[in-house]
């Protein structure tokens, strides 16, 4: 295919924000793609591996001390997307810098670590320990607040819905982190999610990425009971990209804030998408985990792309298209 | 004695590929065939994932269990139990489909020791494969149905023991016993009955059945669990059961979906609503 | 087919709200079927008309005067759901009054009046007007106050965001409304709906309506321009199921408020959802625009349903069921 | 003199049906054939919504013309443009479908006045439907398509001319002008050609060059508009188009989708991207 005319910037090239480099502006969503380790061994013929061409992948969020995560079930099919409810499962984060971001590192795969705490300070620690440890990694592009997780019961959705919180969780984590990207992903479950990026900008957060799932419900009929045992859970998949479409244009046209978008995206035109309402990148979470080669189809179908027909494009420019 | 953990699998492949066939074997189960880009070696109690390709209204793969291959063609069992399977099952022949495979830790390689193999409901094809793959006299087989119609007779060599929950015809010139398939092989092995190693796939009653017979005679004990996945290859954490060891979570797609039945917690197994 | 054993309480029946008695459960949502006129000539083998059997028409939002609407294109379909932005067109309330209240009446129609205004005196006035000239209306059974709607420029859904203005408006119709079922109709497109549902009450209103749509946008990849000329508008259908049971839920399970569910039902089953969470009845919405006898089906399987196998239900029960 | 307005549209029925046939009649359009639980009797220019039964893709059903009837059976003519005629060409016979015809204002049935039919693109079935019916010497039918491959020959009697965009191959024994319909039909009509009352069906442009073709001229003018539907009965208010009279919006499938072309307003007309 052809890259569409209307394009501000060049999709295919690096991305700078901040003081990074990224290779490349798809990346995997945080979560939907494990610690980036998992799939490496993964064949398809006519692919290399479901690294290839990624600009990132975005770690499965980790907090100060690992967690269990929830009972399950964890996961819903509903008919147009997906609930989840994995409730913050991880290794914490000592395992994460002693066993996962050496092997990242020496596999050369770009990464963002996804960070989530109950505290500005602990953001702040986390931010300290993963720079200390990791001050050495050349393909460690970037931290990525997660302030939005809906399922645990310390109530990260509620807490990044507080301009005031997001402000200070951002600028605890920035003290420690001059060189890497920040990045703070935002909740669609609120308001104005435009007031959240602007607070994330005061903190010092090198853009932003929209969206976390949405809260959503499904019930078993067989029982009238909730199908999670937390009743309530993240709604993510390909019913989401007109939201996270809008969330994205939002936080664009009101604070002029680089946007890394999220939210159903599957394929190469829902990222053309997310590009023409002026996002710098992707990230790709539910269809990544029912194709492993999701990612790397979109980023290799983009880096094929022939040029613009016309590079006077009708589309609006994209304030944070570089 | 525990059991050796089975080998680290092979890696998996994303295949493209179409419904070969797709017919009915029991009144409830249908085999599928798969031509497939490429052969895939497998061992017994590795899966599938499997998506219709294109097929907008499913978000994620459906994991079923390998049953057997003849070079790119890729057989499976399945029963028609929600929304995937009736779209698979209308899907029809020559529908394309995209499979990550093979999948998850297998049963373990036998070894000198005699086993039982204790299947229920879509819990027969992995054992049907491992029958299949190491066919030894010594191995005592036993599937449980529902009701005589249930069972795919036609897969069940005579050397298959058959249990079935609710009285029903059997064919003729074959057995059956009234109840479930741990009971049939409780009646088979009675106490003071030589050691087998357990291998039991169905759900999860029938798991629970045979890790107490097993832990009732010291028997080593495989079982294989079904639980409701998002991507199959490890990456999302949504298929998890409950870790004896720690009171963590082990992921039925990547450390199972067979487990040790020691390596469980067989208290907070279920708790949820589950699948 | 069977209602479930867990049902709370059995949505058969008709459904007392505040001072006034539904006929039914299973209404259909304001703008997707008009005024209550349309439709009433057409016919289906096997069906009655396709208001047999409905609780309620909720009639399209009416404003003080009569609005244009936004230019079209006003709607767009998306892979799962779909945008809309017809921006509250609409005949005013005095051509409401003078010449749709009487047919309703006269056709026997149950009917609820949609209202939507800019401030809270302005709620109150049309309350006070459509009290005036329908007070001997048999059929007008309620109001439902839209404070939320996102297609107009006056800001609907900032205004049903602020639990202060939604107590106001909500008091302001109540006081002209003694005599029949008051509904605030709430936005999903915010944190806690709970909080405007608790303010709603207090105002007076007999109960809520929840959800309307999710704020959503699609892009036309050959121009890269958003498909609606207003860039952002309503995302409604299948795809908002989900979303919409979790905020109802949310609500009960916070407020105990009575709720009316609305958000992606298509099916008996979508409806039963519902009542699971403690909707105390449903709307249908989209669905009744792709088939004018979609209400109907869902109120006809609704009222052919056996009684539950088991009265003891596995169920949680429900605050609000009646 | 303006037209007098088309008679009340008769009540429409939902009804259920299948395709009983889908083949094609040019290199873009297929005549897709339904066969439906009941006969619905039509006037040319009305339109169905037909919807896929079960099929979850697509939320609202798609606007067709009505071309013909035999009994129960109802045809179109669609054009793979999209989503829902890509998913409707892939349906294939047999396929079930739910349908609510017939809908909206016919064109105005014939007077003494000679007509000229002017048709692009999928404008052309309420048109042929229209020539079908009324089949009178006196009126002239013109229809434009892009290239020789785009026309449905088979079904455009010789007393059908013929326009196109790009010059192509034409069948053997038939002419076509080079140009679009509306030059076309000032070739055939040139100025103080005698009145003829003017029906358009076709692409904004085409209608937008009816229109002033009439006005010029001074004749009544009826066009047929193809706008974005949701409901198609009249309850949603999305499928408006501007109506000249008070800068507000009538519905194109209530109120249209035949207009007089007098009562749009040209000058707001297509604003938006449209379709
Ligand atoms: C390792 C493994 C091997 C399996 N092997 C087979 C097999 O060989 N043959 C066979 O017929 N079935 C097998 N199953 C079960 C099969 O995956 C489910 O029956 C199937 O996913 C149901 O999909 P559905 O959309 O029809 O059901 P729905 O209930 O509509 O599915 C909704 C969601 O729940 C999941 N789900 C529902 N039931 C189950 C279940 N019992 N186990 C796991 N996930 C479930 C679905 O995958 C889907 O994500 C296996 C399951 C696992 C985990
Ligand atoms: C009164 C009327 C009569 C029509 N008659 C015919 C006919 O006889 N034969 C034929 O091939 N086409 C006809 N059309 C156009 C036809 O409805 C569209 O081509 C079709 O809806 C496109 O659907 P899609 O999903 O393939 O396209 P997509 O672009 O994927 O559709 C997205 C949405 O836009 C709408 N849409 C897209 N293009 C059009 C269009 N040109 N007009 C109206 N809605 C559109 C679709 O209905 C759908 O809701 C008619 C349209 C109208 C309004
Ligand atoms: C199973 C699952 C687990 C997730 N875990 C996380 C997480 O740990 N941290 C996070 O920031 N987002 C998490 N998300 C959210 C995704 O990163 C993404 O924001 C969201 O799913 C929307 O994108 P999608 O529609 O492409 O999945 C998770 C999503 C899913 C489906
Ligand atoms: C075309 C359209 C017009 C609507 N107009 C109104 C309106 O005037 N007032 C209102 O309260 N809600 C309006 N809604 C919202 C619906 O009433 C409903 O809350 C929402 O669409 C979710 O339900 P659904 O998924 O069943 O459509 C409109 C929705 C659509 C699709
Ligand atoms: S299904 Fe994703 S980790 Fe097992
Ligand atoms: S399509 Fe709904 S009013 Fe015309």
């Amino acid at each position: 295919m052809m890259l569409p005319g209307w394009l501000a910037f060049d999709p295919r090239g690096p991305l700078r924000l901040g003081p990074r480099e990224f290779p490349g502006r798809i990346w995997t969503a945080s979560g939907c793609f494990g610690y980036g380790l998992d799939g490496a061994d993964l064949v398809a013929p006519g692919y290399g591996s479901p690294f290839a061409g990624l600009g990132a992948v975005v770690t499965k969020t980790v907090t100060p001390e690992a967690r269990p995560g929830n009972p399950p079930p964890r996961l819903w099919e509903t008919a147009h997307g997906a609930l989840n409810s994995i409730g913050l499962e991880n290794v914490g984060l000592a395992r994460f810098v002693d066993e996962i971001v050496p092997v990242l590192e020496a596999r050369g795969v770009p990464f963002v670590a996804s960070l989530a705490a109950t505290r500005p300070g602990e953001f702040g620690d986390l931010a300290r320990r993963l720079a200390a440890a990791a001050a050495g990694s050349a393909h460690w592009h970037g931290v990525e607040l997660n302030l939005s997780c809906p399922n645990v019961a310390e109530g990260g959705v509620d807490f990044g819905r507080d301009p005031v919180m997001v402000e200070r969780c951002v600028a605890a984590a920035r003290e420690h982190l001059p060189e890497r990207a920040l990045l703070a992903k935002l909740t669609p479950n609120v308001g104005s999610i435009a007031r959240l990026a602007a607070a994330a900008a005061r903190g010092g957060a090198d853009g932003v990425t929209a969206i976390n799932t949405l809260i959503g419900m499904d019930v078993d009929l067989r029982t009238g009971l909730p199908v999670l045992p937390r009743r309530r859970g993240g709604y993510s998949g390909p019913a989401l990209l007109p939201v996270a479409l809008a969330r994205v244009d939002e936080i664009v046209q009101e604070t002029g804030l680089p946007v890394v978008g999220v939210g159903g995206i599957t394929t190469l035109e829902d990222a053309l998408k997310f590009f023409a309402v002026g996002a710098v990148a992707v990230q790709i979470g539910t269809a990544q985990m029912s194709d492993p080669f999701a990612a790397a189809a979109v980023a290799a179908g983009l880096a094929a792309a022939g040029d613009p027909e016309t590079s006077a494009g009708q589309g609006r420019s994209s304030p944070s298209g570089q | 004695m525990t059991m050796p953990a089975a080998a680290p699998p092979p890696s998996a492949r994303r295949l493209r590929g179409t419904i070969a066939a797709d017919v009915p074997v029991s009144s409830s189960m249908r085999r599928l065939e798969l031509e497939l880009e490429e052969a895939v070696p497998f061992q017994p109690g590795q899966f599938c994932m499997l998506n219709l390709t294109g097929d907008l209204a499913l978000v994620f793969g459906r994991p079923f269990s390998l049953l057997a291959k003849t070079g790119q063609r890729l057989s499976l069992l399945y029963k028609v139990v929600g929304r995937g399977t009736a779209r698979l099952r209308d899907a029809g022949v020559g529908a394309p489909v995209t499979c990550l495979v093979p999948l998850g830790r297998p049963f373990p390689a036998p070894d000198p020791r005699p086993r039982l193999l204790l299947a229920g409901g879509v819990g027969l094809p992995p054992l049907l494969a491992w029958a299949e793959r190491w066919d030894r006299p010594q191995d005592l087989r036993c599937a449980g149905g529902r009701d005589g119609d249930d069972l795919p007779w036609g897969l069940l060599s005579p050397a298959w023991r058959v249990s079935l929950d609710r009285p029903g015809a059997v064919p003729a010139g074959r057995l059956a016993f009234g109840g479930n398939v741990v009971e049939l092989a409780r009646s088979l092995l009675p106490a003071g009955s030589p050691a087998h190693v357990v291998l039991a796939c169905g759900p999860l009653p029938l798991l629970r059945a045979a890790a107490v017979l097993a832990a009732e005679r010291g028997w080593d004990c495989s079982v294989s669990v079904e639980e409701r996945m998002g991507c199959g290859y490890g990456v999302c954490r949504g298929c998890v059961v409950p870790r004896a060891q720690d009171g963590g979570y082990a992921t039925a797609c990547k450390d199972g979906p067979v487990f040790d039945a020691r390596g469980l917690d067989w208290a907070r197994f279920g708790e949820g609503s589950g699948v």
